[in-house]
């Protein structure tokens, strides 16, 4: 057994709690809902019958102990396909300007409930972020713009419309220049209609922005093969990947894309297949760097010449020379061989926003002809089109007032651009300005026009993520208020009379249509309509050419090294990403997978740092001259580095955002024309003031205890349940003295492979969503309150110095022998026949004997009222946000347990399906919402009865174990034994 | 057979019957000291913060508390075994004591059992507290309802948990209420004024110590005696049980009920003698409660210390030799060192430790060291409780779920409110019940004066 | 109709029982006795019994089968329920809550046995026939209705005799007891 | 002597009839009508006022004898059912017309059912006018109420204390020498406070025989009893969803389009059905079967799979006019059900998965499955 090492922080005794309830002041919105939808005169499809949403969720709210009379209101026309009760799915596509998923939008009773993956996107493959999940809570978030505004005040959309039009006619007419400035647009109709807009107007200039930028990948790959674009990383193809300071499991690109490819070629067990091997090179611990095989800790000043000698060195052996140049401070010629032997099927890739760096990328990648099979720029990834040195050149133009009008789309610059006073200011040298934002941020407000734009739950849109890849976004709700989507107001403003969802069929008949091979084009609509997707064969061009000249300037810049001082590292969380959704609770309370801590934004700093400068987790820590935030202790972080995540610190996002963190997106650097997510500082001091984190796990070793189980890939081919010995020997040692209980039909089991799981918390995500799972806030948090039903755990062995890293996710066990179930009095949990641990929550009496007697700690407590109750005014206060809750789950009352069901509700609808369907369950046909969220696959549900099932199959693997099997408690959730792609560490 | 000239007289002073009435019941007929109204204020505001901490609890929920996700018991639990391993003495007394008829307690089991009432009841307010939804706090009956009918889980030791206290509660009542009807005669018999009079007849039941009477209460008593003995042991064996049937590392041990069970004799008796300390001060009853008392209460406190400490050494030695890495872990690392050593060494310290000094006799005979080794004793027993309900549940299976614990002013309210409310029973107690049996003292009086055959 | 009484009152304890002995020589039918502590020798001479423990145990045999009877009724033929993979009759839990249930219910019923046979109840007032009885004094009563006067001489006599230091003549319309 | 115990209890009974003076419910007759609402029809004397309130309640008479309008339409709320529209009802829909529209109708009823009703009614223009008037006031002020002054935990307080009083005195005062009058109070208040418990313990989320008005006095006695509609053409869903749907306006009108005339309530009812469809407004009706939130029920479960009546759980819906619940809907009555049901499980051939059980059916050793037997009566069958 390896040596695991007992944590930083308990060393130093962190104290997490501190008790009393953070008294969140609350915005009261008034909210209009009735204003509208009773009294319309047509119910038209998808109309929002708010009164009966509102009576059920109500409904579902109330509990009192004499029932009130309750009202029964039906529709006046009854829209055809919405039942009562039953989900309707709507296929739609998510895309931000930063994160696309296709997806199935589960409406009830006309309101959007839940995100689900579409699996007809192959693009995503049914995984969907945690963002993604999460964002049907936006389009239930008070903090969302209302109505349109001109100087702040209300008025109507024919004022706003007449005002806007009369405004750049006239600009026009002077011959002023207009801007548009947009997040990236991957929607194809939408960019024709702007190349229309634009072509209105004499001087027109269109501008993307994007958050956190990719500009240099686009404009080295302009520079190499005379593309801008991101191309597509196929891991599937790749046995060996080498990874620079890009997160693309957590963060980078698109997370959602690659975790499915990456894992399934990190299977021990794939037939015909090398596992793939991965190493990654970074300063902060990252989603990516916890599930490399090896991990190394660089400075990010380091890259560079780390990769220019890997170039060299690769260079060097293939035309057969030695290597020359200097070796820096980590021996790559290891890699180097491993890069050489799998050429062609490799990887080597960097997040770093350095136009040289990506050159040195694109010179690897080329010389390994790795742009064949595994890097693709021909069916490249339309998921980021900012390029920096145009937004810096548009706002100095601001500056200068050549712009006499500039329109915003989805962009929050005063809050994110790194020069944001500088915006600021060019922004009120502007003449025209324009906004048009779905919710509340710091841009709001300080345009001349809002013209608030829908969720995109409320909005027609298309989307090409991938040229070929076609994807259609459709409502699923009619408008909650008085807004208009962005194509709606261009449409509007050029004078086009056509509407946005015309316009987009129209497009779509014309360009896309004839790449079908169905007859009419209404039928192909409904069809595309129906999957949300369409692709079509592109032609496969001519392989890229390598520009090799561009290589050898960047190959000699010099770079300098950075010895002393600090570099702070700027990233996005894996929750919060850029900060886009900084008002959505369950995000907010989402812990980050690595750091499990959640409601701040930390400095992470290497524990050699810590110990030198007296740090312990909480310490405010002062970084240069005006940063001041809390530090965290981060196991693997590189020495001399500081990592802090952007995307907090909002002062305008909403009650559940603002002032939640520091806002670090002013210290973003502007160098050479792009934006460098970093700094260097030589000044760090610890002012010794003391801050409570929200921490969700304190304590990060395995005390030796056989709780994640390992193995390396040479060892489990020789045998496959190597690192799972333990498991034959307590199954031998089981013993009982009752009769077993025989179980008929049914007995549902989850099996989870801790080899495919990254960790990301979908999960987490889609669990809340489903269950109605309340959030608690900071302080609760910190009294180590979380609700969340399915968590992943995190734990470090080796040395705190860069340690490795291991994800479980952790649920109800449903133990077939439960000790929680034994001790409770009033018999509120219990065991189905079908292998459920249920629990009654309006049996629970609340004595907590079961939350205390499960060895698993899985049961959670309803210690205060979290609906109706201003002191958590988060999503269950307002009778808008209470619409996102489940109708199908019970909202838990204050003083009961409640736990994970295997989403019973999802069991018994199927199950009824089956039955109404005179057939039996089908394999994979019941699917738990963390298994569904899950992109990786990593979470199999299904019947262990059946002996042919995916989870009983799983449940023989050699690598299946179950968490404390030595207790005898037979958990229905069985684990898979992580594999790494590692050679053996000598203990 | 009990021998006065051996081991001293019962009752010291050559007491007349109708100066023993007089003597006992001069409590209740003078008004009370300045001493009594100070601590029965001081008590009365304790109880009415604890009033405020159960409002508290009970309008906004258990969240007011420091207990979380992993340790879901804390201090409610840790106090209601401690106040009932304190309501064990008075059963403890009366019963192990009248079984085995040890005559010497009949001074000082009235007072025991008047605290084993007030104290179990104190102790009844945490479990009821602790719910999260106390007023479906009746689901715990199995009672024919229109759920189908659905019962209750009979394999809960919780539920175990509740019958046996209600039990407890009742039967202790019952026995300590029996005791009072001869007394309830006599003051009725001997006061002037009307409304005792009224009250002391109504409560004494029309007793007039007929032979008739006394045959069905030696008798009855006798029953009530020996089924509570059983329950004595069994009450406390069935608290242990809630942590004994879990399955949590350093609650999962045989051991548990016996060693729960002396505990709380041990708690018990050194309350009684913290009690008895301020009776015969306060009272001037030191010819009733002797030092012979006092000195048979701290050889029995000597004793029960001796087996708790082989008990804990039991439970370690356990740990050790059972090579459960978990066991070894609560017990090793997280009681012996780690986070909470202060509460496990602070329990050896004082409960097996520091009653060892009543193995002289100065200090057994010394009413300031009596007191302070029983209070000592008394917090030790806390650190017992501390020690077993929340280091075990703060570091259990899986580090994950790790986490600390700490109070809230809530709990600690109403953990003062239980004193205050204890204490105010007492006082209360003191002032409107006869201390001692006088029916029984005097059948003592005489004992062991001429040696019986 | 009224009834008479003679009560002898006695300060000692061996005064008093060998006052009831030298009674019982003579034939005198004690009504009763009051002391104010239960005296052994007291039961043996009136022979006073009680039957209490017999229907103790009666109490006790009825609560044990009715305990197991409901707990096997309700957890195993009415409403089974599977807690953590025990079997629905889990006989050894069961055997706690019979065991403290029964002592419940033998409390209970005995208690309630005593109150009524001995008519002993909350606000009972039963005749007193020398409220000293409780405190410090001892007492015989000899209902005199039937005796003669001679023998009221002789039972005076007698009790003066043996050390009583009072005997009182009483007369109680009606008899509380 | 006696003299003061026959005072002190004549004093003692006078309490108690005051008591019961001041515990009777009192009914205050109107509400106070809004004096700014009732100066717009100042056209009308007081006097007048009155004469159209006594026409409306038939008591001027005429040739011996006298129609009362209140004895049909009623004036205050009443627990029985009555077809024909509340006073109310016409009033408010008459407050825009003039005298002149409602004598057409009142006179000349066009639909049958009111013809034969109204049939040789005898008013003068000027009696209708006055009724007009009254009617329009009726409109402001609205229906009778019945305001109970005080509730039942005043009385149940008092009902305590009196219980207490009594004990108290009884044992200790003493002031009350007969110990019958002890023993009557103790005995009536007890009766009353253990009734008060029970009722109301009993009405926690059940409420038996709940029989409300509804917002359109329907009647599915006529419709799915005399015209022998099925069930599922207005509750559509209930086949193949968890709520059985009440059905939409357009549903109604499928009918109602066309008849306009009904047999229990005339052209009203319906006029108002059609009123609420032609202004978009949907019917506020007011449920019956209410199941607690924390109860998952599908009505396709046990309609379609189940293979249940409708009849089964809901009554025999096509005798009651208004509807009413039938069932207990507690726990134990579904539970019940659960036990004895046996489900359909040769046919269906979801069932095929239970193999030990239908194992033990070809074995013989049973013959039918009930819902129980395959977990139906575990919680989470219901409870999630």
């Amino acid at each position: 057994m390896k040596k695991y090492w007992k944590s930083v922080e308990e060393f130093h005794g962190i104290t997490v709690g501190d008790n009393g309830i953070s008294e969140e002041k609350h915005k009261e919105e008034f909210l209009e809902l009735f204003e509208n939808g009773l009294l319309r005169k047509t119910s038209s499809r998808r109309d929002f019958f708010k009164i009966f949403g509102f009576s059920l969720s109500s409904a579902a709210l109330a509990a009192s102990c004499k029932r009130p009379v309750q009202n029964a209101i039906p529709y006046v026309n009854h829209p055809p396909e919405i039942t009562p009760g039953k989900s309707l799915y709507y296929a739609t596509s998510f895309f931000d300007g930063h994160e696309y998923s296709g997806i199935l939008v589960k409406t009830r009773d006309g309101r959007p409930v839940k995100i689900e993956g579409n699996a007809l996107s192959s693009f995503n493959n049914e995984g969907t972020s945690a963002r993604v999940q999460a964002s049907v809570l936006s389009l239930y978030d008070d903090a969302r713009l209302k109505l349109p505004t001109v100087d702040n005040l209300p008025v109507n959309w024919d004022t706003l419309d007449e005002q806007v039009i009369k405004d750049l006619s006239g600009i026009n007419s002077e011959d002023g220049e207009i801007v548009l400035l947009t997040s990236t647009i991957n929607s194809p109709s939408t960019i024709k209609l702007i190349n229309e807009f634009g072509t209105r107007f004499k001087k027109f200039r269109w501008v993307q922005y994007d958050t956190v930028s990719y500009s240099a990948i686009l404009e080295a790959n302009l520079i190499c093969f005379g593309k801008a674009a991101i191309p597509d990383y196929h891991f599937q193809n790749a046995g060996y990947v080498v990874s620079v300071n890009a997160d693309f499991l957590g963060t980078w690109v698109s997370p959602v894309h690659f975790i499915p490819k990456y894992t399934s070629r990190r299977k021990p067990d794939s037939p015909g297949q090398e596992m793939l091997r991965h190493i990654h090179f970074e300063s902060g611990m990252s989603l990516t760097g916890s599930n490399a095989d090896k991990r190394i800790k660089i400075r990010p000043s380091e890259e560079k010449q780390l990769l220019t000698e890997l170039y060299n060195r690769i260079a060097a052996r293939q035309s057969g020379k030695e290597f020359q140049g200097s070796a820096g401070r980590y021996d790559v010629s290891e890699i180097t061989e491993s890069l050489i032997s799998s050429k062609g099927k490799s990887i080597v890739l960097s997040g770093t926003n350095n136009v040289e760096i990506q050159l040195l990328i694109n010179g690897i990648n080329s010389l390994l002809g790795n742009y064949a099979d595994c890097i693709d720029l021909n069916r490249n990834l339309n998921i980021a089109s900012g390029i920096d040195s145009r937004v810096e050149e548009l706002v100095n133009d601001l500056n200068e007032g050549k712009v006499k009008a500039l329109l915003m789309y989805n962009v929050n610059p005063v809050y994110d651009y790194p020069g944001s006073g500088n915006f600021l200011a060019g922004l009120k040298n502007t003449v025209v300005t324009v906004n048009m934002a779905c919710s509340l941020n710091e841009t709001v407000g300080k345009a001349k026009y809002e013209s608030p734009v829908h969720h995109y739950l409320e909005s027609w849109n298309d989307a090409e993520i991938i040229p070929g890849q076609l994807s259609l976004a459709q409502p699923c709700i009619n408008p909650l208020f008085d807004t208009r989507s962005f194509q709606e107001s261009l449409l509007k403003w050029s004078g086009n009379s056509l509407s946005w969802h015309d316009y987009l069929m129209a497009n779509w008949e014309k360009e896309f249509f004839q790449k079908s091979d169905l007859p009419d084009f209404r039928k192909f609509w409904e069809v595309c309509l129906g999957n949300g997707v369409f692709s079509y064969n592109i032609s496969d061009s001519k392989p890229v050419s390598f520009n090799k000249e561009v290589l050898s300037a960047s190959i000699n810049s010099k770079v300098s090294v950075g010895t002393y001082g600090f570099e702070v590292i700027l990233y996005e969380s894996v929750a919060l990403g850029t900060g886009l959704y900084a008002n959505n609770p369950w995000l907010m309370e989402l812990p980050d997978p690595v750091s499990r801590h959640c409601w701040d934004n930390v400095a992470a700093v290497s524990p050699a740092d810590a110990e030198k400068l007296g740090i312990i987790t909480g310490h405010l820590i002062k970084i240069g001259e005006n940063l001041v935030i809390p530090a965290f202790i981060q196991p693997g972080q590189a020495e001399g580095t500081v990592s802090i995540a952007l995307g907090y610190g909002h002062t305008n996002s909403g009650p559940v955002g603002d002032n939640i963190g520091v806002n670090v997106y002013p210290f973003v650097g502007l160098i050479g024309g792009t934006r460098v997510y970093g700094f260097t500082t030589g000044k760090l001091e610890n002012t010794l003031k003391q801050s409570q984190l929200a921490l969700t796990q304190v304590h990060h070793s395995m005390e030796g205890r056989p709780i994640v189980r390992e193995t390396v890939l040479s060892r489990y081919r020789s045998n496959p349940s190597s690192g799972n010995e333990l498991h034959e020997e307590y199954e031998l040692k089981h013993r009982t003295l009752y009769p077993e209980v025989n179980y008929d039909g049914f007995h549902w089991g989850l099996a989870i492979d801790l080899n495919s799981c990254v960790g990301c918390n979908s999960c987490v995500i889609a669990c809340q969503a489903e269950n109605n799972i309340p959030v608690v806030g900071k302080a609760e948090v910190r009294n180590r309150r979380i609700m969340h039903w399915i968590k992943i755990d995190r734990y470090y062995s080796e040395t705190p110095d860069n340690p490795k890293v291991y994800f479980q996710p952790l649920t109800c066990q449903h133990c077939d022998n439960a000790p929680c179930e034994n001790v409770c009095p009033v018999s509120a949990t219990n065991h189905s026949s079908e292998g459920l641990n249920q629990m009654t929550y309006n049996r629970c009496i609340g004595t907590k004997y079961c939350i205390n007697n499960c060895p698993y700690k899985v049961r959670r407590f309803n210690w205060f009222r979290y609906t109706n109750n201003k002191a958590f005014d988060f999503n269950t206060v307002s009778d808008l946000g209470k619409m996102v809750l489940n109708p199908d789950v019970t909202v838990r009352e204050r003083g009961v347990v409640e736990k994970c069901s295997f989403c019973v509700q999802r069991i018994q609808e199927k199950k009824l399906l089956a039955k109404l369907e005179n057939r039996t369950l089908k394999d994979n046909e019941i699917k738990t919402a963390c298994m569904q969220a899950c992109p990786s696959g990593a979470i199999v549900f299904g019947n262990l009865k059946d002996r042919n099932s995916e989870v009983s199959k799983l449940f023989q693997n050699p690598r299946n174990y179950h968490l404390l099997e030595e207790l005898h408690t037979l958990p229905s959730v069985g684990y898979l034994t992580k594999v790494w792609n590692d050679e053996e560490k000598k203990s | 057979m009990y021998n006065k000239n051996i081991r001293g007289p019962l009752v010291e002073g050559n007491k007349t019957l109708s100066q023993i009435s007089k003597e006992i019941l001069n409590p209740m007929e003078t008004t009370p000291g300045l001493w009594w109204y100070i601590a029965f204020g001081i008590s009365l505001i304790a109880a009415l913060f604890g009033f405020y901490a159960i409002y508290i609890t009970v309008s906004q929920g258990i969240g007011t508390w420091g207990v979380n996700n992993s340790v879901g018991w804390g201090w409610e639990i840790v106090n209601f075994v401690w106040w009932i391993g304190i309501g064990h003495a008075g059963t403890a007394f009366s019963i192990f004591l009248l079984i085995l008829r040890q005559k010497w307690r009949t001074s000082i089991n009235r007072a025991a059992e008047a605290m084993t009432v007030i104290a179990v009841m104190c102790a009844a307010l945490f479990p009821a507290l602790h719910m999260g939804r106390v007023w479906l706090a009746f689901y715990i009956f199995p009672y024919p309802n229109t759920r189908g009918p659905l019962w209750v889980n009979f394999n809960s030791p919780l539920f175990w948990d509740f019958i046996a206290i209600t039990a407890y509660l009742l039967i202790s009542f019952s026995f300590w209420y029996l005791g009072m009807l001869p007394d309830f005669a006599t003051i009725r018999d001997r006061t002037t004024s009307k409304i005792k009079k009224a009250i002391y007849g109504f409560f004494g039941m029309g007793w007039t110590g007929s032979s008739h009477h006394w045959i069905r209460f030696e008798s009855l008593s006798f029953i009530l005696g020996g089924i509570a003995a059983v329950l004595v042991v069994s009450v406390h064996s069935i608290v242990s049980t809630d942590f004994a049937v879990g399955i949590i590392p350093g609650w999962h041990a045989t051991l548990f009920p016996p060693y729960f069970v002396v505990g709380a004799i041990f708690s018990g008796f050194a309350m009684v003698m913290t009690l008895m300390v301020f009776v015969r001060k306060m009272y001037s009853l030191t010819d009733y409660i002797t030092d012979n008392h006092m000195d048979a209460i701290a050889r029995i406190l000597v004793f029960i210390s001796l087996i708790m400490g082989t008990a804990y050494s039991t439970e370690v030695f356990v740990a050790w030799y059972s090579g459960n890495e978990y066991e070894m872990f609560t017990f090793f690392r997280n009681r012996i060192t780690g986070d909470y050593t202060v509460q496990f060494w602070g329990m050896i310290i004082c409960n097996a430790l520091i009653p060892q000094l009543f193995w002289f006799k100065k200090i057994r005979r010394s009413w300031i060291g009596l007191l302070i080794i029983s209070l000592i004793i008394n917090l030790g027993m806390w650190y017992e409780r501390f020690n077993i309900v929340v280091t075990s549940l703060s570091k259990d299976y899986l580090p994950s779920n790790w986490v600390s614990y700490n109070p809230t002013y809530i709990e600690i309210g109403v953990y003062a409110g239980t004193l205050g409310l204890f204490l105010a029973g007492i006082l209360l107690f003191f002032r409107y019940i006869p201390i001692m049996a006088i029916s029984e003292v005097k059948s003592v009086v005489n004992i062991g004066t001429k040696v019986e055959d | 109709m009224s009834r008479a009484f003679k009560i002898g009152v006695f300060n000692e304890e061996e005064k008093f029982i060998s006052s009831i002995k030298s009674l019982q020589e003579k034939e005198f039918i004690i009504y009763d006795v009051f002391t104010p502590y239960p005296i052994h020798e007291v039961f043996h001479l009136l022979r006073r019994k009680s039957r209490l423990p017999t229907a103790a145990y009666f109490f006790g045999l009825f609560a044990i089968i009715t305990v197991l009877a409901f707990l096997y009724y309700t957890s195993v033929l009415d409403w089974p329920i599977d807690y953590g993979g025990k079997p629905f009759n889990s006989f050894p839990s069961f055997i706690v809550v019979t065991i403290v249930l029964t002592i419940f219910t033998v409390t209970i019923a005995s208690l309630a046995a005593f109150s009524a046979r001995s008519k002993l109840y909350p606000g009972k007032e039963n005749t007193i026939f020398d409220h000293r009885s409780t405190d410090d004094k001892f007492i015989i009563v000899v209902n005199t209705d039937s005796l003669n006067n001679s023998q009221l001489g002789q039972l005076v006599s007698l009790m003066q005799e043996e050390g009583a230091v009072e005997v009182l003549d009483k007369e109680f319309e009606t008899i509380n007891a | 002597m006696n003299d003061s115990v026959l005072s002190n209890n004549i004093r003692f009974l006078l309490l108690i009839i005051l008591l019961i003076c001041i515990t009777t419910p009192v009914h205050s007759n109107f509400i106070q009508a809004d004096d700014s609402l009732l100066n717009k029809q100042r056209a009308f004397k007081a006097e007048e006022l009155t004469k159209g309130e006594r026409l409306f309640y038939g008591l001027v008479y005429r040739d011996q004898k006298a129609v009362s309008c209140a004895s049909c339409h009623n004036t205050s709320f009443s627990d029985e059912l009555n077809w024909n529209p509340d006073a109310i009802e016409i009033s408010r829909k008459y407050t825009n017309k003039s005298a002149d529209d409602l004598s057409k109708v009142l006179l000349r009823p066009a639909v049958e059912k009111m013809a034969e009703v109204h049939n040789g009614y005898q008013f003068t223009p000027e009696d209708i006018v006055l009724i007009k008037a009254y009617m329009d006031k009726l409109a402001v002020i609205g229906l009778k109420q019945s305001k109970p002054v005080i509730t039942n935990l005043f009385l149940f307080i008092l009902a305590s204390i009196l219980f207490l009083f009594s004990i108290t005195d009884l044992i200790i005062l003493k002031k009350i020498k007969r110990q019958w009058i002890h023993f009557i109070i103790l005995f009536a208040t007890a009766v009353f406070i253990t009734n008060s418990f029970v009722t109301e313990g009993l009405e926690v989320g059940y409420s038996p025989e709940y029989e409300p008005d509804q917002p359109v006095k329907f009647s599915h006695e006529v419709h799915a009893g005399q015209n022998g509609t099925d069930c599922i053409y207005c509750h559509s869903f209930a086949h193949y969803s968890k709520s059985a749907g009440f059905p939409p306006e357009n549903v109604c009108m499928n009918c109602h389009l066309l008849v306009r005339n009904g047999s229990r309530s005339g052209a009203f009812e319906i006029a108002k059905v059609i009123n609420y469809y032609e202004e978009m407004k949907p019917i506020e009706w007011i449920k019956v079967y209410n199941l607690p939130d924390h109860v998952f029920f599908s009505h396709a479960q046990h309609v379609e799979a189940g293979g249940l009546k409708c009849q089964e759980c809901h009554g025999a819906v096509e005798e009651m006019d208004r509807i009413r619940l039938n069932q207990s809907l507690t726990m134990g009555w579904c539970i019940d059900c659960h036990r004895t049901k046996v489900v359909n499980f040769q046919n269906n051939r979801f069932y095929s998965d239970y193999k030990n059980m239908a194992e033990r059916i070809r074995n013989g050793e049973t013959d039918s499955v009930t819902v129980e037997r395959l977990g139906g009566t575990e919680c989470m069958k219901c409870h999630y």
